[in-house]
């Protein structure tokens, strides 16, 4: 098992003909996703890396039955690929663009209530279920399969996880970049309780960052609801205040979003917050090895 | 981007936020000149800076007589203004609005931003304003009232009375009425202007009744500006710190600090992780500097110059988990920036992911001297080593 | 039992300083239901009818704990009203008014989609149970508790509808205008499914006109779900196409909305419709008493 | 309300949407001058009358002198135009539109309306232009496409992408383009000025490639022309009934029909319930007139006169179930109308509801002569008796 994406996706790439599309289609046939169409307006009927293109999301669910959805357009047409992919009824979008207006992201979260998607990121790396699929950009060789799930706000810091997970010899069930903007399709918590009832997963690497509250609200929840161990690690402990830090996402501010608040919401939770990165693999393997 | 109080209250008095009269000036003799066409006594001198807390910094000058204008025109221009939020060296005042100074009975406070947690945009008014929000949140929670606002429906006239008819003592129609249209307004300002922050504090009632926006904090969303043109040139580089503004220009993510340890990363998240690294090694960051997935040599060069500019870094960290940036792109950039002889200090490196032996082979055959680090923990404990 | 308003049922009504909204609030509290609070902003701390008049309704309803609107504001101000009441939380919101844009109710309807309330109306004489409680502007002298259930799209048609079932002794669980506008809150089946659940409905009298599908819709789901005896009537068998019947919504246009398609649905569905009004009160004294 | 073909071009002109160069004309002697200013041969002369159906009627006309041109116009200007909507005495056309004529490729339908089931707009197209679309919809039901519109995003490109890459051959670059273009406008102009109806048949493609609207139907919402007050001059009272712009007037709902018994019921559902009754009974419903809830005395004689002015009118019913209408109030309206002597024609009363003895006794005290019905069936009886 694994949550959202496995050997059953079948992935269509919006925006397949751009050069991080197309550079990406070619990495995740590579690594065994089964990429089914491509959609790129106007372009219909060519092919990427072997892969069909077509003009419409709708054409590429009627021909080719896809039920993913990787999403690689530029910023003010984002919001656009996602609702169209929401409207073709496909289960999980993954929205890697980065630099999506935030009113846009308004927008697609209303769009989103009532529909049965389930959108991650924008400004993310992706999905991944080691050995299944990689829905995304996210290295594919330093992932290894097992009962560790990730979830994290950030990109290559993931893969600096991850790589420490699998460098102590622990596997993942599933890897996810929630994404570092402000509106996000879907939160910590929304994975967490995915994560609870996955088998494969044993406990939960979850990588924050300083801004918004997100932190806190996952750290209630895993209070209350989650019973399985948790690891979390939170960037941007000396980020000063009123500054974006790269992501749209991390900025202290208004007095809301500092890291010393999220980790001790965090470790009122029970959870065990590894203060420095380097450690983390470590952490982990002592918190799994316990339990 | 950060707007000034002028120009913030220039989009305001188009939009039906009503404002004091008010005259942008960059030269003593011009507000010499402002005093005849704005009316007064008193008139209000301020700075026109984006550091907030100005009125403590001595940033804004109530005065009575046209002669004090320009004397205080003359104090604030061309000098640094220090206040809470610009550092101890301050910022330099180049433009300086003079405004009407108006008679106050009460101030409220209005404000607009991105709810993250509902995905909306909230309306926040609180009957205490004239003082920060933030001690106001401390304070008294309870006079803090948010309306959210659904984007199929829009800003609707029961959320300004939810808002309006909460404050004690209660207000006469007129005010009232005029409340509910600048609220309607700022939410239409909001939207068509891709904001993430409009903030009136203080929204003021004067003695004579009228609604009046005193003070004015705008913020527009950069990924927003590719269809928000005409605010462009509404942007100010002379308030940016020179090295944020040359890695601007380069599309590279930095953001200066106090420290001594510069930091060269690929990835926000990790590079706001490097810092905390950094720190907990016992040293100090001297900026982040995220060059993004998609950097070329030329941007690693230029990113390593501008680390080198700022004079009170000992050493460069350089954190890279190759992905889309590949490690020996990495390193010929590096390399490059030391064939120009930029690089005279001790440079730890710790390359990780795609091209990882290419990259350090590149360094090897360089003539660079550098430690190479082989995970963070290390690359963290040679940092503290170089500066302490 | 009956559904969605009875003698718990705490009413206030919005706009209940206008003219409509004072005179049926009278007749409300003389029909013995709790108007318990009005909303008309600038007057609170008024009364009517020694009602409490509030600001708003986010006052009455932490004042007065309703829980069932009902809005005589004027058209231009009535959307405003039912997102009002939705915010706040009412589980009933019966809207009166007549002559709300079209594209107001749109953005009424989208914004009600993720929210708990139900939304009877606009354009429509309300829901009354009765001998317990009545909302809206139906004259309740002509009403007799018992287990015929009405729902309609229509105001003095029901009412003769009403007076002819309590004229042949069969008296009403709860009676319904849906309302005569082309966007309502709650539809026949809408309805229909609260009225399966309820025990004390024994069957439905179902009134319809000409103009958009709903009847059918009701009869596809009557056919499947329903298993109640419904008896049903279709004005507008006479009505020329392409005009607006008084109500916005009976408009025969664009080949829908014909009284004979409607009819033959309903026939098809296995249910008794009336060709004459007259006989409407006999029809259903037979049908009900067959089952 | 129903705006002409040429009132609604003038609208699409200003949105972006494309329309042949035309000019209104209300005379023969301007009919000659257009044809100096539009280009041609050939030119398009076209009725202005809101009934359907103008083309078979002989309402437009494709011709190639401009003297043809102003015999055209001659012909249509003032005269009767019959259509399959008008009925056998036509409608006079007041108004004549003169286009320039374009050579088309193909031809397209567009059209926006609000669909009831989703509570959403509806923008539908299909590639088989020119035809009625209730005639495509039952032939080819598979060419009409719709695209449904969520207001809290509005239109989005990829809607028009569903709709106009389902086009078989597909469409070049450039017409794909304009497309998009037009229903983006379309669906603004539909939302801005709150529309019921906006129809495009047939968009056309010239064979230059232009797209362009070549006919255009708008309807706008009535009970939003309190917040479109500029739409109100396009209101064109010579186009309706004169009895139901009378009713009109004086706030009744009064639509004329084909038949002899007159009926003035209060309630729109009941109204047409009535109108049935009378019809099963054998007779036929003169019109529908719903007085409403709030009908005042003068406004119940009001209605009478009006049912009355029509001639073929044998026999008057008046069911009234008296809610907020009070039973007495209908009473005083009828007996008042009989007064001024309007009433010679058999009337049949049937009475329910508040007040319903009131209202009997003051029947019974005038010298009105008229039929009681106890109920529904029996006032058919007695109308069917009348008129047979």
């Amino acid at each position: 098992m694994s949550i959202l994406v496995d050997e059953n996706s079948r992935v269509v790439v919006q925006g397949i003909t751009g050069r991080e599309g197309t550079f990406h289609t070619k990495l995740m046939i590579e690594y065994g996703t089964v990429v089914a169409a491509g959609v790129t307006p106007g372009k219909g009927g060519k092919k990427v890396e072997d892969v069909p293109v077509f003009n419409t999301l709708k054409d590429a669910v009627d021909k080719e039955g896809v039920n993913v959805s990787c999403i690689f357009v530029p910023p003010p047409f984002a919001a656009d690929a996602i609702i169209e992919a929401a409207s073709a009824g496909l289960k999980v979008i993954v929205c890697i663009t980065e630099g999506i207006p935030t009113l846009d992201m308004v927008k697609v979260a209303s769009f989103l209530k009532d529909k049965d998607s389930v959108l991650i990121g924008p400004n993310c790396p992706g999905i991944i279920s080691p050995g299944k699929t990689k829905v995304g950009i996210m290295p594919g060789p330093i992932h290894m399969q097992g009962g560790m799930a990730v979830i994290s706000r950030s990109g290559t810091l993931t893969y600096e996880v991850v790589d420490q997970l699998t460098g102590v010899g622990l596997g993942q069930s599933t890897c996810i970049g929630i994404g570092g903007d402000p509106i996000i399709g879907t939160t910590f918590i929304d994975h967490l309780k995915w994560f609870k009832e996955d088998p494969e997963t044993k406990g939960v690497v979850l990588i924050g960052e300083i801004g918004g509250t997100a932190e806190e609200e996952a750290a209630a929840y895993i209070r209350k609801e989650f019973n399985k161990p948790v690891i979390a690690f939170i960037a941007g402990q000396t980020a000063p205040p009123g500054r974006r830090m790269g992501h749209a996402g991390a900025i202290i501010s208004g007095g809301q979003g500092r890291a010393e608040d999220k980790i001790n919401a965090l470790e009122a939770g029970g959870i065990t917050v590894c203060m420095n990165l380097g450690n983390l693999g470590q952490t982990a393997l002592e918190v799994m090895g316990k339990s | 981007m950060k707007l000034h109080e002028y120009q913030a209250k220039d989009i305001f008095g188009k939009s039906g936020i009503p404002i004091p009269n008010g005259q942008l000036v960059t030269a003593v003799d011009q507000a010499t000149k402002a005093t005849q066409i704005i009316s007064g006594a008193p008139w209000v001198v301020k700075a026109q800076v984006h550091a907030g807390g100005r009125g403590k910094g001595g940033g804004v000058r109530v005065v009575h007589y046209p002669y004090e204008v320009a004397t205080a025109t003359e104090d604030l221009l061309g000098k640094p203004l220090v206040t809470k939020q610009t550092g101890p060296e301050g910022v330099i005042v180049n433009q300086v609005l003079i405004e009407e100074g108006v008679e106050i009975d009460r101030e409220f406070y209005l404000s607009m931003v991105i709810d993250r947690s509902s995905a909306m945009p909230a309306m926040i008014f609180s009957q205490a304003g004239g003082m920060e929000i933030e001690e106001v949140a401390s304070k008294t929670p309870e006079l803090i009232l948010k309306e959210y606002i659904d984007p199929a429906v829009g800003w609707m006239p029961h959320q300004a009375r939810n808002l309006i008819y909460g404050i004690k003592p209660p207000l006469s129609l007129g005010p009232v009425k005029t409340l509910m249209s600048i609220m309607a307004n700022l939410y239409r300002v909001f939207t068509t202007l891709d904001c993430s922050l409009v903030e009136i504090n203080p929204l003021a009632i004067t003695k004579e009744g009228k609604v009046i926006a005193l003070d004015a904090k705008m913020s527009v969303d950069p990924n927003a500006l590719f269809r928000q043109k005409e605010l462009l040139h509404f942007d100010d580089p002379r308030e940016k710190d020179p090295l944020e503004l040359m890695a601007e220009k380069y599309s590279l993510n930095y953001i200066r600090l106090d420290g001594n340890v510069g930091a060269m990363v690929n990835g926000a998240g990790l590079a706001m992780a490097t810092m905390d690294v950094i720190k907990m090694a016992g040293a100090e960051p001297a900026n982040f500097l995220d060059v993004g997935g998609g950097a070329s040599e030329s941007m690693i060069t230029k990113g390593v110059e501008i680390i080198l500019k700022d004079r009170r870094v000992k050493a460069i960290l350089v954190n890279i988990f190759g992905g889309i940036l590949r490690c020996d792109v990495l390193a010929r950039g590096v390399v490059a920036a030391a064939k120009k002889g930029m690089i005279r200090l001790p440079l730890i490196v710790r390359l990780k992911g795609t091209n990882v032996e290419e990259g350090r082979e590149i360094l090897r055959n360089s003539d660079l001297q550098f430690f190479v680090a082989k995970d963070l923990a290390e690359a963290a404990e040679l940092v503290a080593k170089q500066v302490s």
